[in-house]
């Protein structure tokens, strides 16, 4: 297992209040797995990568990760986040570089793994760029290679295909699973959009509302690349819409 | 083309503004001209205003003098002074205001806020008696000046700026200490440059007032001084010569911002 | 008193190895023009050069339109000499005896008007007010505390309408603003503004100070502790002064040349001061007098607080022994009792 | 119950916040009051200033001086009489140069610019040459500091008003003219109660450099006064009485705005 | 017909450039009808309703709403702006009484439409707090209500649940249909998400990339409550995703 999280409750001191978060929490994730988690806002999809990552720690209970207790971020966890979080100050080559830059790496090996995520996430020609000056795709783009370029063993992805054209969103998809194919890596893909987790994952998590229980876990065994409409496909998403749209909705329940 | 033709049309709605602007500024010598001559009285007295065309004369006589200039050249060093002071104690403050949760800094802060709505001319007395030069104390009107803008814009700045900046780079390696240099300083800087043009322009204020009452040389010296003779052709040239360069320093520290800051 | 001021380089950094000395005057007050033309004339250095071959002085003019900006500058140890009008210089001493860090002598004096001329209260043109009498229930300005106030005070006083006028405090400048554009109906002053409202035609003389018959005097004040610590240097600058006044009694029409380049106002108004005021650092006891009902003034309307001792500010001894370094007699005891005698000015 | 909790919360922390805030100001005057008897001259003259018990004193006594109080009831009414001239003035003038695209408005807004980097004390001369009272130039002096940040926020907040209220507002019926009323009035409020508690805290700065014209009463004056008498209590009285009522009136607009603008 | 588009072209002028956004346009939206557009961004879906409205004035071309050439807004046009646009300074009530306000309305009749509304839209609750108290869902419903107030003819809808979470907008979606039923009523909204259309419209207007055409019309005859998971949803899902979505898509012919 590369990781573990063991009753893992989160609370949030707000407001003068403990406000629960997530409770109980336990799952495993294996190596190479592509894991996505679903689930209503607010239910703690984000807080699950954050502390995963290390950059929160957990209310009680363990995270391990490669079997140690998770103490901090480290280089082999890498982070994608939703608002890309491209420094703006920084050209792509920067930006790229800026993990390997902290570690002191010698040029030569900057240089190398640079031209390797130029190629694999087609940046060449944005290389001398700055964030503003590229479209919410290729941002995408630079945050993953920015991520990949210390070579870590896991990818924490948040949400990071929300802010898009779901027309484009279907390409960075289809890009996603390439990048997945071609590095020995496993994916955490926090997602609102179920097509999209069906689409992409070995496994898909799904939350409660508020405090975020896990709801099910579902297992996707259909061959990739999938085709979203094709039967068992179809299969799959009713299968989740059904775990979260009861058919007796009534629209006044609702405020 | 497409870039030149561009260009072209920028550099022609550029200067639509300019004629606009000269036209503006023409139309309101002319507006003067005529109140003077008509010697209105009413609203304003402008009757008793110097005739522009007097002004004028006078001020193009003032531009070949090396005295305008030695005056020009001593308030810029001062003010000069006053913002590079303001910059090496407000930035590091505003970052360290900004970002330290301690009891010492929210202590700072406060005694820091008491100070911060006194007028500029109420510190001359404070600042005559401790400093031990004149010009230090002029200085220290112009550095307060600078100081507050500059402060309380990178402290602002670095409370805003966005903690996944901060958490990605943790994830990338990048300790505290560097976090500083690495995220903090580059994310607040385009803030910081607004709080330098506001500090800027605080500080042209700061030492016309500083030399109106302290000085041996200065724009606002002779500003002071025509004033003293009643020269109101002088007083009215002085009045624009200190808003022209405060006008020109905001102008520079905007096009520094823009040079620095390549990456809006 | 504690740790002193008297660091005479502190005024300016730029003069490196030069000692730094900063005299304050006031373009301002016309009594105080003596400092005019020592500054042009260089007659400081002059001295200094004399006093010491060897060293290098740098001496810094410093211009202030009012005697509190030299005063506050003085306690601050930036200024070690100024040019004071009388009631500045008084108030000078206060703070010597206040601050604990400062200390206050009186040198000599500078211009003195004889029975308040160089003073007068100006009213706008072409205003109703011809006397003193009209100024009846009129708003009258005049920078507060100065001898102008009390040139004013007493005139009212004499006519019986103190409590008949209201007086606001306006500085000179200001003053001479609001006479101009005919916003207060009178404005006490002193020289040179009562001589440029009348040149700019903007204004005329109603009443000259010479009615209250009180003179009207401007000192030199100098940081007491730094003038004991450099009395060679006090001295060169009493020579100095001493020369200037000589210049101005024996070439009025020089002197108001060079007041007229140092200072920007017309030269029939510079000429008029360097005919009217008698340039004369001498302190006769009837000047000692004037200060003392001077401080009574002040006092009376709470602007001193603590209890001047005009023989503890008071110190001559510099003056006598400038005077006697350059050989020439000072008066005796008894002149000093008497008048003013005419032609002779240190 | 869990209101109340919330709010014993934050009186909690409130109290906490006024704890370091008023702990803050007596280390301040400790560290003033020893920097004195030590008489210490280096790196600053701190031995010049007058004790902070001294000041303390006679700050005492003025709080039940008459006078004091008259001095500061004459500088607010100035203070008062130039922020709502800069209302009445900027924001019907803001409204209008934010919104009209029209070469007059640009002119006239190149004519104010020229004038707004200009400090308010150079000001002075023309103040005193264009009014016939004294009293008029002076409020003409804290009118100028209240106008440009009241004018320059509600030009800004009319060109920032998101386009689809006004395409919403005429789709819903509502024409130009009641749109101003309707949608851009509004829709600036926020904005042009930051120009304002900029503006009066501008005009609070300006009332020395004011009632230096003045003569007789307000706080500026006193301080000025003071000044000239070299009375340095009196003068850092002065000075913080003016930061102090500078603070407040700010404090003041933030709550006016706070009980006008509900919706935020 | 109620709403004619007869070869409709739109062009901005930005950059010192004429851009073409809209070219030759064609379509008409019958009463009563449902009609969703769809398309890319920058497709000129916005400018399209926008134009319906009255709001921009086309480069050429006629748009004719009953017949009459249109002039400018008027209140038989409602419209709901993607961000709600309701204003910040309103409570809910005024907001949604702030047509009838303008068209000098008697109290009684305002009274009586307040209601209504307020009871169709399920927003007793809310009449007396400002937009910023309120959720999202209810930010929608009230920009609704404020259109609805004036008895416009047609609605047109910009992207009105784009920025809601998808759990929530599958309930607004059914509101949004009992709204259409209870309400004598033509809607046009434009959309991102093809699903969203399908389960409301009954014709669909796909858009080409910019500048934008259209690519095909698709009507929808299924039966009212749809069914997302049906056999016949799914097929005219996989009908306009084979239309926009090409087979053989390549990511490195996407920058
Ligand atoms: N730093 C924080 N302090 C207090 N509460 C927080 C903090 N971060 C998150 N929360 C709360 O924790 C809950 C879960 O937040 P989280 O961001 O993990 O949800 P999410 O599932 O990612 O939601 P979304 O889909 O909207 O991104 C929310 O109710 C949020 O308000
Ligand atoms: N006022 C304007 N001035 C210049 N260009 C404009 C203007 N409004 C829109 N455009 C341009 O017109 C094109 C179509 O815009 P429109 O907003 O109609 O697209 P859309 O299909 O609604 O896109 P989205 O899905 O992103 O909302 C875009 O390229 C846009 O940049
Ligand atoms: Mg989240
Ligand atoms: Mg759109």
């Amino acid at each position: 297992m590369l990781v573990t999280l063991e009753n893992v409750t989160k609370a949030y001191h707000a407001g003068g209040q403990n406000v629960e978060v997530l409770s109980n929490l336990s799952m495993s994730i294996q190596e190479k797995e592509f894991v996505c988690i679903v689930g209503p806002s607010g239910s703690g999809k984000s807080t699950i990568l954050k502390m995963i990552a290390g950059i929160e720690e957990t209310t009680s209970g363990n995270i391990r990760f490669e079997g140690q207790k998770i103490a901090g971020p480290s280089l082999e966890k890498g982070f994608v986040f939703q608002d890309y979080a491209l420094f703006p100050w920084l050209t792509v080559r920067k930006n790229i570089l800026f993990g390997l830059e902290m570690a002191n790496a010698n040029s030569v090996l900057k240089k190398k793994r640079l031209e390797e995520y130029l190629d694999l996430l087609d940046l060449e020609k944005a290389v001398d760029l700055y964030p503003s000056q590229l479209s919410g795709g290729m941002k995408q783009r630079v945050a993953i290679a920015r991520a990949l370029c210390l070579k870590p063993k896991l990818l924490l992805m948040d949400e990071p295909f929300a802010a898009l054209d779901p027309f484009l969103r279907q390409k960075l998809q289809l890009e996603l699973l390439r990048i997945w194919n071609a590095e020995n890596i496993t994916f955490v893909l926090v997602t609102h959009d179920i097509e999209e987790a069906i689409y992409l994952a070995d496994r898909i998590i799904v939350l409660t509302p508020s405090p975020g229980k896990i709801n099910e876990i579902i297992s996707v065994s259909l061959p990739r690349p999938r085709l979203r409409t094709s039967q068992e496909f179809i299969q799959v998403r009713n299968k989740i819409l059904d775990l979260i749209t009861p058919l007796n909705l009534l629209v006044s329940s609702y405020i | 083309m497409v870039a030149l033709t561009k260009r072209i049309t920028a550099l022609k709605q550029n200067a639509g503004h300019y004629l606009v602007r000269s036209l503006a500024v023409i139309v309101l010598l002319l507006v003067w001209h005529f109140l003077v001559i008509k010697n209105t009285n009413w609203p304003l007295q402008f009757g008793n205003l110097p005739q522009p065309i007097d002004v004028l004369t006078v001020w193009y006589q003032k531009l070949f003098e090396a005295a305008y200039y030695r005056d020009i050249a001593a308030s810029t060093l001062r003010v000069l002074a006053g913002v590079v002071l303001g910059i090496v104690s407000g930035v590091p403050l505003g970052l360290w205001i900004g970002l330290s949760r301690t009891k010492i800094s929210e202590a700072l802060f406060t005694n820091l806020e008491l100070f911060r709505p006194i007028p500029l001319i109420a510190y001359l007395p404070i600042a005559m008696i401790l400093f031990s030069t004149i010009e230090s104390s002029i200085i220290f009107i112009t550095f307060i000046g600078a100081f507050f803008p500059i402060f309380i814009n990178t402290m602002d700045a670095v409370k805003r700026v966005p903690s996944s900046f901060v958490d990605v780079s943790k994830c990338l390696g990048c300790g505290p200490i560097r976090s500083i240099w690495r995220i903090y300083l580059p994310a607040v800087l385009p803030q910081m440059f607004t709080g330098l043009s506001v500090g800027i322009g605080a500080s042209w204020m700061g030492v016309i007032t500083a030399e109106m009452m302290s000085g041996q040389k200065g724009i606002g010296y002779a500003t002071w001084y025509a004033y003293n003779l009643m020269d109101y052709n002088l007083s009215i040239i002085g009045m624009f010569t200190i808003g022209i360069l405060g006008f020109t320093s905001v102008v520079l520290i905007r096009s520094i911002e823009r040079y620095i800051i390549k990456w809006k | 008193s504690g740790q002193v001021n008297t660091k005479a380089d502190s005024a300016d950094a730029s003069s490196n190895g030069k000692e730094t000395i900063t005299i304050g005057y006031q373009t301002p007050t016309a009594q105080t023009w003596g400092a005019l033309i020592v500054k042009n004339q260089r007659l400081f250095e002059k001295y200094l050069k004399e006093q010491h071959p060897d060293k290098d002085f740098n001496i810094v003019w410093f211009d202030a339109n009012a005697g509190s900006i030299l005063n506050n500058n003085m306690v601050g140890g930036k200024i070690q000499i100024s040019f004071l009008g009388d009631m500045p210089s008084l108030l000078n001493a206060e703070a010597g005896l206040k601050q604990s860090n400062y200390n206050s002598v009186f040198l000599a004096f500078d211009g003195k008007g004889y029975e308040g001329i160089n003073q007068s209260i100006v009213v706008p043109k072409g205003s109703k007010i011809t006397s003193i009498e009209d100024l009846k229930g009129e708003t009258v300005s005049t920078p507060i505390g100065s001898s102008s106030h009390r040139m004013l005070l007493d005139a009212l006083e004499q006519h019986n309408l103190v409590n008949e006028v209201e007086i606001v405090d306006q500085s000179v400048t200001v003053g001479m603003q609001s006479v101009e554009q005919n916003k207060i109906s009178a404005h006490s002053t002193w020289e040179p503004y009562p001589s440029l409202i009348e040149s700019n035609n903007v204004g005329d003389i109603l009443l000259s100070g010479e009615e209250t018959k009180i003179d009207y005097l401007a000192a030199v004040v100098a940081n007491a502790d730094w003038a004991k610590e450099n009395r060679s240097y006090v001295i060169a600058f009493l020579q100095a002064l001493n020369e200037a006044h000589q210049l101005a009694l024996n070439d009025p029409k020089k002197a108001a040349q060079i007041f007229q380049k140092e200072s920007k106002f017309p030269y029939e108004i510079t000429l008029k001061m360097a005919e009217n005021i008698r340039f004369d650092s001498t302190v006769y006891q009837k000047d000692i007098d004037t200060l003392n009902s001077s401080i009574d003034f002040l006092t009376s309307i709470g602007r001193l607080n603590e209890a001047i001792k005009l023989k503890n500010f008071i110190d001559d001894s510099y003056l006598r022994e400038a005077i006697k370094q350059q050989e020439t007699p000072y008066l005796t005891d008894e002149e000093l009792q008497g008048e003013w005698i005419k032609e002779r000015v240190y």
